[in-house]
């Protein structure tokens, strides 16, 4: 088992890094350890949305690019330090679509190239991203034009889990993306509610929603890890510290202050 | 019984253009889709018609996926889902809809969410509603800055799905592919042709006199305002709490 | 609830009919009501391979094609009435490997008319299959050959499953390529050890092993339904009965005295 | 203590040629390499290196795949699995493998199996050993009737494995993948260079007088037939059994 601190040591500067959507499973207990670490100029890959943590690691300078079908913080409105970084164009922007997204880590899964995915001819979405491309479906005598999309390959995914074992399971549950991003990304660091000691493995039951060790490469335990994001099963989002982040986090000066007060709140 | 109200008006319409439908998807702040969609399901259980099975996305209790955030897209995929619903930062005359901003992208000077999924469902989900309360000509533009997801797509292009109607505060459009723009189908109650036309920003084909949006049987209402009310309050209490309580206030105005 | 003959009623001649390997859950439950049933000129997917199923759908004479990756009884050896039916030209062979039918389901689930695979230029696998296209990757500079395998979109998926609930949801476990073939098809038939009231997808833990009704057609109880083959965490495969089909099949004579004696029996 | 049987030899020599993998996969009806594997791990473990992983196919016990059985194929195209088995009813000299039947295709006269994973594996598993008990000019041919994978590629197709080694009851060769053919690398006790020319119907390269293949130090036996057969008697304990009396059988005679 390892400390938040020394898994956040893993993550160097210009890694591409996948975080998963709100409900999934953020490991929000990740997101000081990584801003006191450092590392900038990441790629974020939000899978396939992003939210409160990715707002957060914009805010402190660490992000150079997100790929992303969308950004928000669900009830409590836009995502603000995402907002003024787009407006002031200080990182780059990557639009994407969510089956997009999770197409990209299936070809990295399969250890193919690309996947091809239907839709998107004819958007804005397409016409910006230079490195989709559209060939013309071999398997059709007539034209029929259909978008491939490359493998996303992250250095890095980080999430949260309501449980692991001591031996570096973790139990997904049906957030079958947890396991996609952690399948095709290089290292996968995992926080988790509760760590016990037997296999997860051992019962046919649990071992159906849990992604073996083999992609895991830390586990720590971090009690109420996604807050103020909810944790299915678990418990729900805080929106109302969502809703203090929104309102503070308008300014520079205001997320500051909030990083500020709430780091000694914890 | 209190007259229906507004927003009742709109689910009722709802019902109505889901007519049909074996699976209908729900976004996960969409209360009155939800409320469209639960209406159906009621109706045709009372009828002892084909079940009508409800996606609520992102909702922990209503979610019968099992295979993580990918599966919504790949059941649409795969033609198991008949409808869905779409809103729009703005939508144009084309069915157009942008879901990423105003301005030059990608320096938005109004920057909203993103496409989420949308450039893909509006491809392959047969029956796709276009749904936004607010009509005003922000909203329903002649042409959007971004295209999130396009209103039609050229021959040969694959598309099984994309928009079907557009519904407002103020009325409903039908869409019609081939001329790849919208029809006033009728104006709901309280509104009429001109106050639509000042509020669009795009042209639309209507009749001389539209007819108006028909309202819900006294039935109809009984049953939304009864097991559809309580089965929407396991999702969306706020929202269905403020409607009881707007129901409360008129009764004694209304009796 | 359904009962295996109505079930087997909806298997129609000439369709394509998918069915899984021996130790994921093969409904031997539904192969005499299939028999029986008569439906023929059957193309088979064997996801990835085929068995004693298999060999007893081509010994009773309803399958015009296979598409599998391999075909054994395992330690029983070879299968008898496919390897006859080679020799004699009486089917019609396509031969696979096990992760270009895993590919070929995928497309299907994505709604995809094709994925790429990575290995097989140069086999004769690739050779022998004109449905299959090679193409230029279009994301490198230099020629980079591979392979596309189109999307498997099988009529019908039959398989059994130690568990179902009476709202039509199926207890998969990790067997996930159960989920792929019924995502993949138009219609599921499953059978299962046991059918019980409370809905599989109430409980988190559950859920994720739960292939959703949404996909599932028709379940029908069959205690024992995999055997001889065995049902993992339920019994064992019944090596011995294997090896006696093994041995009596070797004809078709004696492929009829088995399956009639075995009917009496049953 | 009885020296070391054949099959013994075939697993330390198994032990020797995965030395420095970290995940090694082996089919569901492969002992000697399962042995070799769990062999290795026992030596990594009581030397405190880096641990082992192995994974056995169809096995439940030591199954820690959760997502079916598409799962090793794509672990493979992740680059997470170092090492695997291949046998073959046919390989040649230039290393393809045939596991699909003898004869003109489609109607083999002698039908094998058929090809599995292998026509991907060999493609993406930097190490693959190929294994293969009976040496005789019927297995080991001029050229494969049927190529199910083949032992190198031209130029510019992407490949990141392929094969290693050969081992089989009478030697082990090494694969060269420039020359695209083997070298005898060593001769089992009791058997020499003319026998595996004889029992070969592919030309190798070889010295003149090849060494012999090593035989396992005590310590590494007595690892061997202690907690190896133990761990291997869960999974295989047919073949388990059957060693464990060979050896008492011998037992009598080396003392």
């Amino acid at each position: 088992m390892s400390d938040l601190r020394t898994m956040a040591r893993l993550v160097e500067s210009g890694m591409r890094v996948a975080l998963p959507v709100d409900y999934a499973g953020v490991s929000m207990a990740m997101t000081r350890p990584l801003i006191e670490r450092g590392a900038g100029n990441l790629d974020l890959v939000c899978v396939p949305t992003g939210g409160l943590q990715v707002d957060m690691l914009i805010g402190a300078g660490l992000v150079r690019s997100v790929e992303t079908s969308a950004m928000s913080l669900g009830e409590a409105g836009g995502a603000p330090r995402f907002n003024q970084a787009i407006k002031d164009g200080t990182i780059l922007i990557r639009d994407a679509t969510c089956p997009a997204i999770h197409a990209g880590l299936l070809a990295a899964q399969k250890g193919s190239p690309f996947v091809p995915m239907r839709g998107l001819i004819g958007t804005d979405v397409l016409k910006n991203r230079a490195d989709w491309k559209v060939i013309d479906n071999p398997f059709e005598e007539t034209a029929d034009p259909i978008v491939l999309i490359p493998a996303i390959k992250p250095d890095v995914a980080i999430f949260h889990v309501p449980l692991a074992d001591r031996h570096g399971n973790v139990w997904i549950g049906r957030r079958r993306e947890l396991a996609a991003m952690a399948y095709a990304s290089a290292m996968t660091l995992v926080t988790a509610e509760r760590i016990v000691d037997e296999s997860l493995l051992t019962d046919e039951i649990t071992a159906a929603g849990t992604l073996p060790a083999l992609y895991v490469t830390q586990v720590a335990e971090a009690r109420h890890g996604a807050r103020p994001y909810g944790l299915w099963g678990e418990y729900p989002a805080d929106t109302q510290e969502l809703l203090r982040y929104a309102r503070e986090a308008r300014t520079a000066e205001g997320f500051s202050a909030y990083m500020q007060t709430s780091a000694e709140a914890a | 019984m209190a007259p229906a109200l507004p927003r009742e008006i709109l689910i009722c319409t709802i019902a109505r253009l889901l007519d049909g439908v074996r699976h209908v998807a729900v976004g996960a702040s969409s209360p009155i889709p939800a409320a469209g969609a639960m209406l159906l399901r009621a109706l045709k259980e009372s009828e002892g018609a084909a079940p009508v099975k409800i996606s609520i996305l992102g909702s922990v209790e209503h979610n019968f996926f099992t295979n993580g955030s990918t599966e919504l897209f790949d059941c649409a995929g795969q033609g198991r889902i008949d409808a869905f619903f779409l809103g729009g930062g703005q939508i144009d005359g084309h069915g157009n809809v942008n879901l990423v901003g105003v301005g030059d992208y990608p320096r938005s000077s109004v920057r909203w969410p993103g496409s989420f999924g949308a450039a893909y469902l509006y491809f392959v989900v047969p029956r796709v509603i276009l749904f936004r309360e607010e009509h005003t000509p922000r909203v329903f533009v002649d042409k959007v800055d971004f295209i999130s997801a396009p209103g039609t797509s050229e021959p040969g292009v694959y598309r099984t799905g994309g928009p079907k109607a557009l519904l407002t505060s103020k009325g409903l459009f039908s869409f019609d592919k081939e001329k790849a723009g919208f029809r006033l189908e009728s104006v709901h109650p309280g509104h009429d042709l001109t106050e639509i036309q000042e509020a669009t920003g795009f042209g639309f084909d209507h009749d001389a006199k539209p007819s108006q949006t028909p309202t819900p049987s006294p039935e109809v209402l009984s049953l939304l305002r009864g097991r559809v009310l309580d089965e929407l309050s396991e999702t969306y209490p706020e929202f269905a709490a403020q409607m009881r309580q707007t129901l409360t206030e008129r009764e004694p105005v209304a009796s």
